[in-house]
Protein backbone atom coordinates (compact mmCIF):
# COMPACT_ATOMS: atom_id res chain seq x y z
CA UNK A 1 0.00 0.00 0.00
CA UNK A 2 1.31 3.59 -0.81
CA UNK A 3 1.95 5.77 1.84
CA UNK A 4 -1.35 8.16 1.81
CA UNK A 5 0.95 11.13 3.23
CA UNK A 6 3.77 11.34 1.15
CA UNK A 7 5.68 13.00 3.71
CA UNK A 8 5.43 10.35 5.62
CA UNK A 9 7.50 8.02 3.24
CA UNK A 10 10.49 8.33 5.45
CA UNK A 11 10.17 8.93 9.11
CA UNK A 12 12.84 8.78 11.45
CA UNK A 13 12.24 5.44 13.58
CA UNK A 14 12.32 5.18 17.63
CA UNK A 15 15.93 3.03 18.15
CA UNK A 16 15.45 -0.75 17.30
CA UNK A 17 12.59 -0.48 14.93
CA UNK A 18 12.46 -0.08 11.37
CA UNK A 19 11.01 1.80 8.71
CA UNK A 20 8.78 -0.79 6.27
CA UNK A 21 7.77 1.33 2.94
CA UNK A 22 5.00 -1.30 2.25
CA UNK A 23 3.07 -1.04 5.90
CA UNK A 24 4.18 3.24 5.74
CA UNK A 25 4.91 2.23 9.30
CA UNK A 26 8.09 1.75 11.97
CA UNK A 27 8.03 -2.28 12.52
CA UNK A 28 10.28 -4.16 14.64
CA UNK A 29 12.83 -5.58 12.58
CA UNK A 30 13.54 -9.55 12.67
CA UNK A 31 15.77 -11.57 15.13
CA UNK A 32 19.12 -12.48 14.19
CA UNK A 33 19.24 -15.67 12.58
CA UNK A 34 15.82 -15.05 10.57
CA UNK A 35 14.72 -12.73 7.95
CA UNK A 36 11.45 -10.75 6.70
CA UNK A 37 9.43 -13.18 4.65
CA UNK A 38 6.08 -11.28 4.91
CA UNK A 39 6.84 -7.46 6.02
CA UNK A 40 4.13 -5.93 8.47
CA UNK A 41 0.94 -4.51 7.46
CA UNK A 42 -0.01 -1.00 7.74
CA UNK A 43 -3.25 -2.51 9.31
CA UNK A 44 -1.50 -3.14 12.36
CA UNK A 45 -0.22 -7.02 12.16
CA UNK A 46 3.76 -7.60 12.77
CA UNK A 47 6.43 -8.64 10.18
CA UNK A 48 6.60 -12.18 9.70
CA UNK A 49 10.02 -13.68 9.90
CA UNK A 50 11.26 -17.14 8.69
CA UNK A 51 14.52 -19.10 10.09
CA UNK A 52 17.46 -18.64 8.19
CA UNK A 53 18.08 -21.73 5.88
CA UNK A 54 20.58 -24.31 6.13
CA UNK A 55 23.65 -22.69 5.04
CA UNK A 56 22.93 -19.02 5.36
CA UNK A 57 22.84 -16.57 8.59
CA UNK A 58 21.80 -13.26 10.10
CA UNK A 59 24.37 -12.05 12.88
CA UNK A 60 21.97 -8.66 13.82
CA UNK A 61 18.20 -8.12 13.66
CA UNK A 62 17.18 -7.33 10.13
CA UNK A 63 14.75 -6.51 7.93
CA UNK A 64 16.45 -8.31 4.76
CA UNK A 65 13.92 -10.68 2.30
CA UNK A 66 16.95 -12.87 2.54
CA UNK A 67 19.57 -14.44 4.88
CA UNK A 68 23.47 -14.11 3.74
CA UNK A 69 25.47 -17.71 2.15
CA UNK A 70 27.50 -18.84 4.87
CA UNK A 71 31.23 -18.75 4.12
CA UNK A 72 32.93 -22.56 3.52
CA UNK A 73 36.26 -23.23 4.86
CA UNK A 74 38.97 -24.18 2.11
CA UNK A 75 40.00 -27.69 3.34
CA UNK A 76 42.49 -28.74 0.42
CA UNK A 77 44.46 -25.58 1.23
CA UNK A 78 45.01 -26.94 4.72
CA UNK A 79 42.00 -25.08 6.87
CA UNK A 80 39.81 -26.32 9.76
CA UNK A 81 36.50 -25.26 10.94
CA UNK A 82 36.68 -23.55 14.69
CA UNK A 83 33.06 -23.04 14.74
CA UNK A 84 30.24 -24.06 12.27
CA UNK A 85 27.94 -21.75 10.85
CA UNK A 86 25.36 -21.35 12.57
CA UNK A 87 21.81 -19.05 12.34
CA UNK A 88 23.47 -16.44 13.57
CA UNK A 89 27.59 -16.71 12.78
CA UNK A 90 29.25 -17.36 10.11
CA UNK A 91 31.55 -20.11 9.77
CA UNK A 92 35.20 -19.58 11.28
CA UNK A 93 38.38 -21.07 10.11
CA UNK A 94 41.42 -21.65 11.08
CA UNK A 95 44.60 -23.90 10.33
CA UNK A 96 44.70 -27.65 10.35
CA UNK A 97 47.23 -28.74 12.92
CA UNK A 98 50.53 -28.67 12.17
CA UNK A 99 50.04 -25.58 10.67
CA UNK A 100 49.95 -21.81 11.03
CA UNK A 101 48.10 -18.54 9.55
CA UNK A 102 50.07 -16.32 7.45
CA UNK A 103 47.52 -13.25 6.87
CA UNK A 104 47.02 -11.93 3.02
CA UNK A 105 45.89 -9.06 4.07
CA UNK A 106 45.99 -6.47 7.36
CA UNK A 107 42.53 -7.78 8.26
CA UNK A 108 43.24 -11.36 7.52
CA UNK A 109 40.32 -11.77 5.79
CA UNK A 110 42.50 -13.69 3.38
CA UNK A 111 45.29 -15.97 4.98
CA UNK A 112 47.02 -19.05 4.07
CA UNK A 113 47.96 -22.39 6.09
CA UNK A 114 51.47 -22.95 6.18
CA UNK A 115 52.92 -26.17 8.14
CA UNK A 116 54.71 -25.62 11.07
CA UNK A 117 58.68 -25.83 11.38
CA UNK A 118 59.60 -29.26 12.87
CA UNK A 119 62.78 -28.02 15.08
CA UNK A 120 64.63 -31.86 14.05
CA UNK A 121 67.11 -31.93 16.55
CA UNK A 122 66.53 -28.79 18.01
CA UNK A 123 64.67 -27.56 21.67
CA UNK A 124 61.54 -25.89 20.69
CA UNK A 125 61.61 -22.58 22.02
CA UNK A 126 58.00 -21.78 21.08
CA UNK A 127 55.77 -24.08 19.94
CA UNK A 128 53.87 -23.18 16.78
CA UNK A 129 50.48 -21.95 17.12
CA UNK A 130 47.18 -20.87 15.05
CA UNK A 131 48.70 -17.46 14.30
CA UNK A 132 52.53 -18.54 14.78
CA UNK A 133 55.50 -20.97 13.40
CA UNK A 134 57.61 -22.44 16.13
CA UNK A 135 60.25 -21.10 17.05
CA UNK A 136 63.20 -23.38 17.23
CA UNK A 137 65.90 -23.00 20.22
CA UNK A 138 69.20 -24.02 20.25
CA UNK A 139 70.29 -28.05 19.64
CA UNK A 140 68.75 -30.70 21.74
CA UNK A 141 71.25 -32.52 24.43
CA UNK A 142 73.55 -35.10 22.38
CA UNK A 143 73.22 -33.47 19.38
CA UNK A 144 75.91 -30.87 17.72
CA UNK A 145 75.47 -27.71 15.39
CA UNK A 146 77.29 -28.01 12.06
CA UNK A 147 76.59 -26.18 9.07
CA UNK A 148 72.98 -24.58 10.56
CA UNK A 149 72.07 -28.31 11.40
CA UNK A 150 71.38 -30.11 14.49
CA UNK A 151 72.88 -33.89 14.32
CA UNK A 152 72.52 -36.56 16.74
CA UNK A 153 76.30 -37.45 18.49
CA UNK A 154 76.39 -41.16 18.77
CA UNK A 155 76.21 -41.50 14.84
CA UNK A 156 79.80 -39.48 13.59
CA UNK A 157 82.49 -41.81 13.08
CA UNK A 158 85.26 -40.69 15.52
CA UNK A 159 87.29 -39.07 12.29
CA UNK A 160 83.90 -37.05 11.21
CA UNK A 161 83.76 -35.78 14.99
CA UNK A 162 85.37 -32.19 14.40
CA UNK A 163 85.48 -29.60 16.92
CA UNK A 164 81.88 -28.74 17.53
CA UNK A 165 81.00 -32.09 17.64
CA UNK A 166 83.16 -32.94 20.59
CA UNK A 167 82.40 -30.05 22.26
CA UNK A 168 79.19 -30.88 22.29
CA UNK A 169 79.26 -34.27 22.45
CA UNK A 170 81.67 -34.98 24.74
CA UNK A 171 85.16 -36.17 23.21
CA UNK A 172 86.07 -39.93 21.85
CA UNK A 173 83.89 -42.03 24.79
CA UNK A 174 80.83 -40.65 23.31
CA UNK A 175 81.04 -42.96 20.19
CA UNK B 1 36.53 -28.11 -26.35
CA UNK B 2 35.28 -26.89 -23.18
CA UNK B 3 33.45 -29.67 -22.54
CA UNK B 4 36.21 -31.61 -21.37
CA UNK B 5 36.89 -29.49 -19.24
CA UNK B 6 34.91 -29.95 -15.47
CA UNK B 7 31.52 -27.74 -15.88
CA UNK B 8 31.32 -25.74 -12.28
CA UNK B 9 28.28 -25.86 -10.34
CA UNK B 10 26.20 -22.96 -8.87
CA UNK B 11 24.51 -22.02 -6.15
CA UNK B 12 21.45 -20.25 -6.93
CA UNK B 13 18.95 -19.74 -4.51
CA UNK B 14 20.82 -18.74 -1.12
CA UNK B 15 22.72 -15.07 -0.32
CA UNK B 16 23.44 -13.24 -3.10
CA UNK B 17 22.14 -15.78 -5.60
CA UNK B 18 19.02 -15.46 -7.64
CA UNK B 19 17.32 -16.01 -11.04
CA UNK B 20 15.19 -14.23 -12.47
CA UNK B 21 12.38 -12.96 -15.24
CA UNK B 22 12.51 -16.45 -15.97
CA UNK B 23 16.43 -17.13 -16.49
CA UNK B 24 16.57 -20.52 -14.64
CA UNK B 25 19.27 -22.97 -13.31
CA UNK B 26 19.25 -26.59 -13.72
CA UNK B 27 22.07 -29.13 -14.31
CA UNK B 28 25.14 -26.39 -13.83
CA UNK B 29 23.29 -24.41 -16.96
CA UNK B 30 21.68 -20.98 -16.86
CA UNK B 31 18.78 -21.72 -19.02
CA UNK B 32 17.74 -18.95 -21.63
CA UNK B 33 14.22 -18.38 -21.76
CA UNK B 34 13.72 -15.94 -24.73
CA UNK B 35 15.93 -15.02 -27.90
CA UNK B 36 18.18 -12.24 -27.69
CA UNK B 37 21.35 -10.53 -27.08
CA UNK B 38 22.68 -10.75 -23.72
CA UNK B 39 25.13 -9.86 -21.37
CA UNK B 40 26.94 -12.57 -20.31
CA UNK B 41 29.64 -12.97 -17.35
CA UNK B 42 31.57 -14.84 -14.95
CA UNK B 43 33.72 -14.35 -12.27
CA UNK B 44 36.44 -17.62 -11.34
CA UNK B 45 38.62 -17.06 -8.25
CA UNK B 46 41.62 -19.62 -8.61
CA UNK B 47 43.86 -20.73 -5.82
CA UNK B 48 46.68 -22.57 -4.78
CA UNK B 49 48.38 -24.57 -3.51
CA UNK B 50 46.35 -27.09 -2.23
CA UNK B 51 46.95 -30.67 -0.85
CA UNK B 52 48.87 -33.56 -3.09
CA UNK B 53 48.55 -31.29 -5.87
CA UNK B 54 51.66 -30.75 -8.17
CA UNK B 55 51.81 -26.64 -8.95
CA UNK B 56 49.50 -25.95 -12.30
CA UNK B 57 51.13 -23.38 -14.92
CA UNK B 58 47.84 -22.09 -15.59
CA UNK B 59 44.37 -21.76 -15.21
CA UNK B 60 41.60 -21.00 -17.93
CA UNK B 61 37.90 -20.42 -17.70
CA UNK B 62 35.24 -20.52 -20.19
CA UNK B 63 31.98 -19.76 -20.78
CA UNK B 64 30.75 -22.51 -23.08
CA UNK B 65 26.92 -21.77 -25.05
CA UNK B 66 25.25 -25.80 -25.41
CA UNK B 67 21.95 -25.58 -28.17
CA UNK B 68 19.96 -28.60 -28.00
CA UNK B 69 20.22 -28.61 -32.16
CA UNK B 70 23.94 -28.81 -32.46
CA UNK B 71 25.61 -31.81 -30.44
CA UNK B 72 29.12 -29.71 -29.73
CA UNK B 73 29.53 -26.37 -27.04
CA UNK B 74 30.54 -23.50 -28.74
CA UNK B 75 32.92 -21.47 -26.40
CA UNK B 76 32.20 -17.96 -26.14
CA UNK B 77 34.46 -16.69 -24.06
CA UNK B 78 38.06 -17.84 -22.63
CA UNK B 79 39.63 -16.24 -20.33
CA UNK B 80 43.43 -18.15 -19.36
CA UNK B 81 46.33 -16.98 -16.76
CA UNK B 82 49.50 -18.42 -16.30
CA UNK B 83 51.08 -18.98 -13.35
CA UNK B 84 54.69 -18.45 -11.36
CA UNK B 85 53.68 -18.61 -7.97
CA UNK B 86 57.01 -21.17 -6.78
CA UNK B 87 54.74 -22.56 -3.63
CA UNK B 88 53.38 -19.54 -1.96
CA UNK B 89 49.81 -19.05 -1.18
CA UNK B 90 48.09 -17.50 -3.96
CA UNK B 91 45.31 -15.98 -5.40
CA UNK B 92 43.88 -15.78 -9.17
CA UNK B 93 40.03 -14.00 -10.42
CA UNK B 94 39.88 -14.00 -13.91
CA UNK B 95 36.75 -12.31 -14.87
CA UNK B 96 34.49 -12.53 -18.23
CA UNK B 97 31.93 -10.55 -19.76
CA UNK B 98 30.41 -9.45 -23.32
CA UNK B 99 26.87 -9.53 -25.01
CA UNK B 100 26.02 -12.73 -26.96
CA UNK B 101 23.23 -13.33 -29.23
CA UNK B 102 21.14 -16.28 -27.57
CA UNK B 103 18.30 -18.24 -28.48
CA UNK B 104 15.51 -19.76 -26.30
CA UNK B 105 16.55 -23.15 -24.79
CA UNK B 106 20.37 -22.37 -24.98
CA UNK B 107 21.94 -23.08 -22.10
CA UNK B 108 24.87 -21.44 -20.77
CA UNK B 109 28.45 -23.08 -18.45
CA UNK B 110 31.24 -22.16 -17.38
CA UNK B 111 34.24 -24.76 -17.79
CA UNK B 112 37.58 -24.43 -15.83
CA UNK B 113 40.73 -25.90 -16.36
CA UNK B 114 40.38 -27.98 -12.80
CA UNK B 115 37.44 -27.99 -9.90
CA UNK B 116 39.58 -28.51 -7.59
CA UNK B 117 41.78 -25.07 -7.84
CA UNK B 118 38.53 -23.04 -7.99
CA UNK B 119 37.97 -21.21 -4.41
CA UNK B 120 34.30 -21.96 -3.37
CA UNK B 121 34.25 -20.82 -0.47
CA UNK B 122 32.92 -17.05 -0.64
CA UNK B 123 29.93 -16.35 -2.76
CA UNK B 124 31.44 -12.93 -3.78
CA UNK B 125 34.76 -14.46 -5.41
CA UNK B 126 32.82 -16.68 -7.44
CA UNK B 127 30.38 -15.76 -9.43
CA UNK B 128 27.85 -16.04 -12.80
CA UNK B 129 25.66 -14.89 -14.54
CA UNK B 130 23.40 -13.20 -17.27
CA UNK B 131 21.08 -10.29 -18.26
CA UNK B 132 18.94 -9.33 -21.35
CA UNK B 133 19.25 -6.27 -23.24
CA UNK C 1 34.41 -7.80 6.42
CA UNK C 2 35.33 -5.06 4.06
CA UNK C 3 34.57 -2.66 6.33
CA UNK C 4 37.95 -2.74 8.47
CA UNK C 5 39.38 -2.40 4.72
CA UNK C 6 40.06 1.66 3.95
CA UNK C 7 36.85 2.86 1.87
CA UNK C 8 38.09 4.95 -2.01
CA UNK C 9 36.74 8.04 -2.64
CA UNK C 10 35.89 8.71 -6.42
CA UNK C 11 35.22 11.88 -8.19
CA UNK C 12 31.88 12.26 -9.88
CA UNK C 13 31.65 15.28 -11.56
CA UNK C 14 35.08 16.05 -13.61
CA UNK C 15 36.28 14.28 -16.89
CA UNK C 16 34.52 10.92 -17.92
CA UNK C 17 32.72 11.14 -14.37
CA UNK C 18 28.91 11.38 -14.18
CA UNK C 19 26.00 10.72 -12.20
CA UNK C 20 22.84 9.71 -13.81
CA UNK C 21 18.87 9.10 -13.51
CA UNK C 22 19.14 9.59 -9.76
CA UNK C 23 22.12 7.97 -9.10
CA UNK C 24 24.00 10.12 -6.83
CA UNK C 25 27.61 10.42 -5.43
CA UNK C 26 28.12 10.82 -1.59
CA UNK C 27 30.49 10.21 1.55
CA UNK C 28 32.16 8.09 -0.74
CA UNK C 29 29.29 5.88 -1.68
CA UNK C 30 27.05 5.48 -4.60
CA UNK C 31 23.39 5.93 -3.36
CA UNK C 32 20.54 3.43 -4.92
CA UNK C 33 17.54 6.34 -5.90
CA UNK C 34 15.56 2.83 -6.74
CA UNK C 35 15.17 -0.36 -5.85
CA UNK C 36 15.81 -3.00 -8.92
CA UNK C 37 18.46 -4.75 -10.47
CA UNK C 38 21.71 -3.18 -10.93
CA UNK C 39 24.60 -4.08 -13.03
CA UNK C 40 27.42 -3.03 -10.27
CA UNK C 41 31.24 -2.71 -11.53
CA UNK C 42 34.63 -1.23 -10.35
CA UNK C 43 38.33 -1.45 -11.82
CA UNK C 44 40.99 -0.23 -9.11
CA UNK C 45 44.29 -0.37 -10.59
CA UNK C 46 47.22 -1.31 -7.78
CA UNK C 47 50.90 -0.10 -8.61
CA UNK C 48 53.81 -0.21 -6.47
CA UNK C 49 56.98 -0.26 -5.57
CA UNK C 50 55.70 3.07 -3.32
CA UNK C 51 58.14 4.90 -0.64
CA UNK C 52 58.91 3.02 2.43
CA UNK C 53 56.67 0.55 1.94
CA UNK C 54 57.89 -2.95 2.37
CA UNK C 55 56.56 -5.40 -0.70
CA UNK C 56 52.48 -6.64 -0.38
CA UNK C 57 52.36 -10.11 -0.73
CA UNK C 58 48.62 -9.42 -2.07
CA UNK C 59 46.24 -6.77 -3.34
CA UNK C 60 42.07 -7.03 -2.57
CA UNK C 61 39.53 -4.77 -3.96
CA UNK C 62 35.95 -5.63 -2.75
CA UNK C 63 32.19 -3.90 -3.48
CA UNK C 64 30.70 -3.53 -0.51
CA UNK C 65 26.69 -2.66 0.09
CA UNK C 66 25.51 -0.48 3.33
CA UNK C 67 22.10 -0.87 4.47
CA UNK C 68 20.68 1.59 6.80
CA UNK C 69 18.80 -0.90 8.61
CA UNK C 70 21.52 -3.21 9.26
CA UNK C 71 24.65 -2.34 10.85
CA UNK C 72 27.41 -5.14 9.01
CA UNK C 73 28.41 -3.71 5.43
CA UNK C 74 27.65 -6.97 3.05
CA UNK C 75 30.42 -7.89 0.34
CA UNK C 76 28.68 -8.23 -3.04
CA UNK C 77 31.95 -8.75 -5.33
CA UNK C 78 35.29 -9.35 -3.91
CA UNK C 79 38.79 -9.83 -6.63
CA UNK C 80 42.34 -11.29 -4.47
CA UNK C 81 44.91 -11.09 -6.70
CA UNK C 82 48.71 -12.10 -5.25
CA UNK C 83 51.73 -10.77 -6.05
CA UNK C 84 55.32 -11.77 -6.97
CA UNK C 85 56.79 -8.80 -7.99
CA UNK C 86 60.61 -8.63 -6.15
CA UNK C 87 60.85 -4.89 -5.96
CA UNK C 88 60.63 -3.84 -9.80
CA UNK C 89 57.40 -1.84 -11.16
CA UNK C 90 54.52 -3.35 -11.01
CA UNK C 91 51.08 -2.87 -12.10
CA UNK C 92 47.77 -4.94 -11.42
CA UNK C 93 44.44 -4.00 -12.80
CA UNK C 94 41.70 -5.78 -10.79
CA UNK C 95 38.44 -5.48 -12.69
CA UNK C 96 34.52 -6.40 -10.73
CA UNK C 97 31.02 -6.77 -12.44
CA UNK C 98 28.18 -8.71 -11.76
CA UNK C 99 24.14 -7.85 -11.58
CA UNK C 100 23.06 -7.47 -7.97
CA UNK C 101 19.27 -6.66 -6.14
CA UNK C 102 19.37 -2.70 -4.43
CA UNK C 103 16.81 -1.43 -2.54
CA UNK C 104 16.39 2.36 -2.81
CA UNK C 105 19.15 4.02 -0.43
CA UNK C 106 21.59 1.24 -0.37
CA UNK C 107 24.44 2.28 -0.58
CA UNK C 108 27.79 0.72 -2.95
CA UNK C 109 31.26 1.22 -1.98
CA UNK C 110 34.38 0.32 -2.80
CA UNK C 111 37.05 -1.16 -0.05
CA UNK C 112 40.93 -1.89 -0.96
CA UNK C 113 43.31 -3.90 0.82
CA UNK C 114 45.82 -0.52 0.75
CA UNK C 115 44.32 2.70 -0.09
CA UNK C 116 48.52 3.68 -0.70
CA UNK C 117 49.04 1.16 -3.49
CA UNK C 118 46.06 2.76 -5.44
CA UNK C 119 46.68 4.18 -8.93
CA UNK C 120 44.70 7.43 -9.01
CA UNK C 121 46.46 9.58 -11.08
CA UNK C 122 44.19 8.68 -13.87
CA UNK C 123 40.80 7.95 -14.58
CA UNK C 124 40.86 5.37 -17.22
CA UNK C 125 42.74 3.22 -14.63
CA UNK C 126 40.56 3.04 -11.45
CA UNK C 127 36.77 3.83 -12.24
CA UNK C 128 33.35 2.22 -10.78
CA UNK C 129 29.61 2.48 -11.46
CA UNK C 130 26.42 0.88 -11.61
CA UNK C 131 23.62 0.56 -14.11
CA UNK C 132 19.61 -0.17 -13.54
CA UNK C 133 18.60 -3.09 -15.76
CA UNK D 1 47.70 8.63 -25.21
CA UNK D 2 46.59 5.99 -26.71
CA UNK D 3 47.27 7.20 -30.30
CA UNK D 4 50.53 6.19 -30.53
CA UNK D 5 49.70 2.66 -29.28
CA UNK D 6 48.81 0.50 -32.50
CA UNK D 7 44.75 0.02 -32.91
CA UNK D 8 43.14 -3.14 -33.03
CA UNK D 9 41.68 -4.24 -36.09
CA UNK D 10 38.54 -6.55 -35.65
CA UNK D 11 36.26 -9.25 -37.36
CA UNK D 12 32.66 -7.72 -37.48
CA UNK D 13 30.69 -10.92 -38.92
CA UNK D 14 32.05 -14.23 -39.04
CA UNK D 15 31.54 -16.30 -35.61
CA UNK D 16 30.70 -14.78 -32.41
CA UNK D 17 31.07 -11.32 -34.27
CA UNK D 18 27.55 -9.01 -34.88
CA UNK D 19 26.81 -5.70 -35.44
CA UNK D 20 23.36 -4.51 -34.51
CA UNK D 21 21.45 -1.30 -33.44
CA UNK D 22 22.99 0.64 -35.73
CA UNK D 23 26.14 -0.05 -34.91
CA UNK D 24 28.50 -0.19 -37.12
CA UNK D 25 32.13 -1.10 -37.53
CA UNK D 26 34.75 0.89 -40.15
CA UNK D 27 38.04 1.43 -40.58
CA UNK D 28 38.81 -0.47 -37.24
CA UNK D 29 36.13 1.45 -35.37
CA UNK D 30 32.92 1.15 -33.56
CA UNK D 31 30.51 3.60 -34.84
CA UNK D 32 28.01 5.01 -32.39
CA UNK D 33 24.99 5.76 -34.20
CA UNK D 34 22.77 7.30 -31.27
CA UNK D 35 24.04 9.35 -28.64
CA UNK D 36 23.56 7.75 -24.94
CA UNK D 37 25.84 5.90 -22.77
CA UNK D 38 26.92 2.40 -23.63
CA UNK D 39 28.33 0.23 -21.64
CA UNK D 40 31.67 -0.17 -23.46
CA UNK D 41 33.76 -3.49 -22.92
CA UNK D 42 36.90 -5.51 -24.47
CA UNK D 43 38.99 -8.27 -23.57
CA UNK D 44 42.61 -8.70 -25.45
CA UNK D 45 44.43 -11.58 -24.68
CA UNK D 46 48.39 -11.09 -24.68
CA UNK D 47 50.70 -13.95 -25.31
CA UNK D 48 54.24 -15.00 -24.96
CA UNK D 49 57.36 -15.37 -25.82
CA UNK D 50 57.19 -14.61 -29.66
CA UNK D 51 59.96 -14.64 -31.92
CA UNK D 52 62.81 -12.77 -32.07
CA UNK D 53 60.88 -10.06 -29.80
CA UNK D 54 62.95 -9.55 -26.41
CA UNK D 55 60.60 -10.04 -23.24
CA UNK D 56 58.09 -7.05 -22.59
CA UNK D 57 58.01 -5.86 -18.70
CA UNK D 58 54.38 -5.09 -19.36
CA UNK D 59 51.07 -5.15 -21.58
CA UNK D 60 48.51 -2.49 -21.69
CA UNK D 61 44.89 -2.07 -23.17
CA UNK D 62 43.38 1.02 -24.04
CA UNK D 63 39.55 1.70 -25.11
CA UNK D 64 39.43 5.44 -26.71
CA UNK D 65 37.30 7.60 -27.97
CA UNK D 66 37.82 9.37 -31.14
CA UNK D 67 35.03 12.91 -31.89
CA UNK D 68 35.48 14.23 -35.40
CA UNK D 69 35.21 17.79 -33.24
CA UNK D 70 38.15 17.00 -31.17
CA UNK D 71 41.37 16.35 -32.82
CA UNK D 72 43.07 14.27 -29.76
CA UNK D 73 41.68 10.73 -29.10
CA UNK D 74 39.95 10.80 -25.21
CA UNK D 75 41.53 7.64 -23.40
CA UNK D 76 38.51 6.19 -22.17
CA UNK D 77 39.38 2.78 -19.76
CA UNK D 78 42.96 1.19 -19.71
CA UNK D 79 44.57 -1.67 -18.20
CA UNK D 80 48.16 -2.02 -17.73
CA UNK D 81 49.76 -5.37 -16.05
CA UNK D 82 53.25 -5.88 -15.57
CA UNK D 83 54.83 -9.19 -16.50
CA UNK D 84 57.61 -11.70 -14.67
CA UNK D 85 57.29 -14.39 -17.10
CA UNK D 86 61.06 -15.21 -17.37
CA UNK D 87 60.48 -16.70 -21.06
CA UNK D 88 58.59 -19.80 -20.53
CA UNK D 89 54.85 -19.65 -22.48
CA UNK D 90 52.63 -16.95 -20.76
CA UNK D 91 49.21 -15.38 -21.17
CA UNK D 92 47.34 -12.82 -19.62
CA UNK D 93 44.22 -11.77 -20.63
CA UNK D 94 43.00 -7.86 -19.65
CA UNK D 95 39.54 -7.12 -19.36
CA UNK D 96 37.82 -3.45 -19.70
CA UNK D 97 34.16 -2.36 -18.96
CA UNK D 98 32.25 0.57 -17.81
CA UNK D 99 29.39 2.86 -18.82
CA UNK D 100 30.83 6.04 -20.78
CA UNK D 101 28.73 8.93 -22.47
CA UNK D 102 28.93 8.76 -26.05
CA UNK D 103 27.72 11.10 -29.17
CA UNK D 104 26.14 9.72 -32.52
CA UNK D 105 28.96 9.84 -34.57
CA UNK D 106 31.61 9.18 -31.84
CA UNK D 107 34.38 6.23 -32.41
CA UNK D 108 35.41 3.69 -30.09
CA UNK D 109 38.87 1.61 -30.69
CA UNK D 110 41.33 -0.63 -28.96
CA UNK D 111 44.59 0.15 -28.59
CA UNK D 112 47.25 -1.95 -27.20
CA UNK D 113 51.41 -1.36 -26.75
CA UNK D 114 52.18 -4.48 -29.15
CA UNK D 115 50.23 -6.11 -31.63
CA UNK D 116 52.40 -8.91 -32.54
CA UNK D 117 51.42 -9.54 -28.86
CA UNK D 118 47.79 -10.25 -29.02
CA UNK D 119 46.59 -13.48 -29.58
CA UNK D 120 44.46 -13.27 -32.49
CA UNK D 121 43.72 -16.97 -33.11
CA UNK D 122 40.43 -17.35 -31.56
CA UNK D 123 37.74 -14.88 -31.13
CA UNK D 124 36.91 -16.13 -27.43
CA UNK D 125 39.89 -15.20 -26.28
CA UNK D 126 40.00 -11.22 -27.71
CA UNK D 127 37.04 -9.71 -28.27
CA UNK D 128 35.22 -6.00 -28.40
CA UNK D 129 32.04 -4.43 -27.69
CA UNK D 130 29.49 -1.62 -26.64
CA UNK D 131 25.82 -1.40 -26.19
CA UNK D 132 23.08 1.16 -25.23
CA UNK D 133 21.26 1.64 -22.09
Amino acid sequence: SRCQNRHATRRLCPAGMNWIKEACRCCDPCPAGTFLSIPCSSLGNDSRCDPCPTGTFRAQPNIFTECQACYECDHQAFQNVLSNCSATSNVACGCKPGHFRICLDEQCSEFSCQPCQTCAGRLIQRPCSETQDTLCGSCKPDFYSEGGECRPCHKPSPDACGKECQTACGGSDSQ
Amino acid sequence: VGKHMPILQWEDKRGLAFTKNNLSYSSSSLVIPVSGDYYVYAQVTFRGPIENYSEPNSVTEIITKVTDSYPEPTRLLTGTKTLSENGKRWFQPIYLGAVVSLEAGDKLMVNVSDIRLVDYTKEHNTFFGAFLL
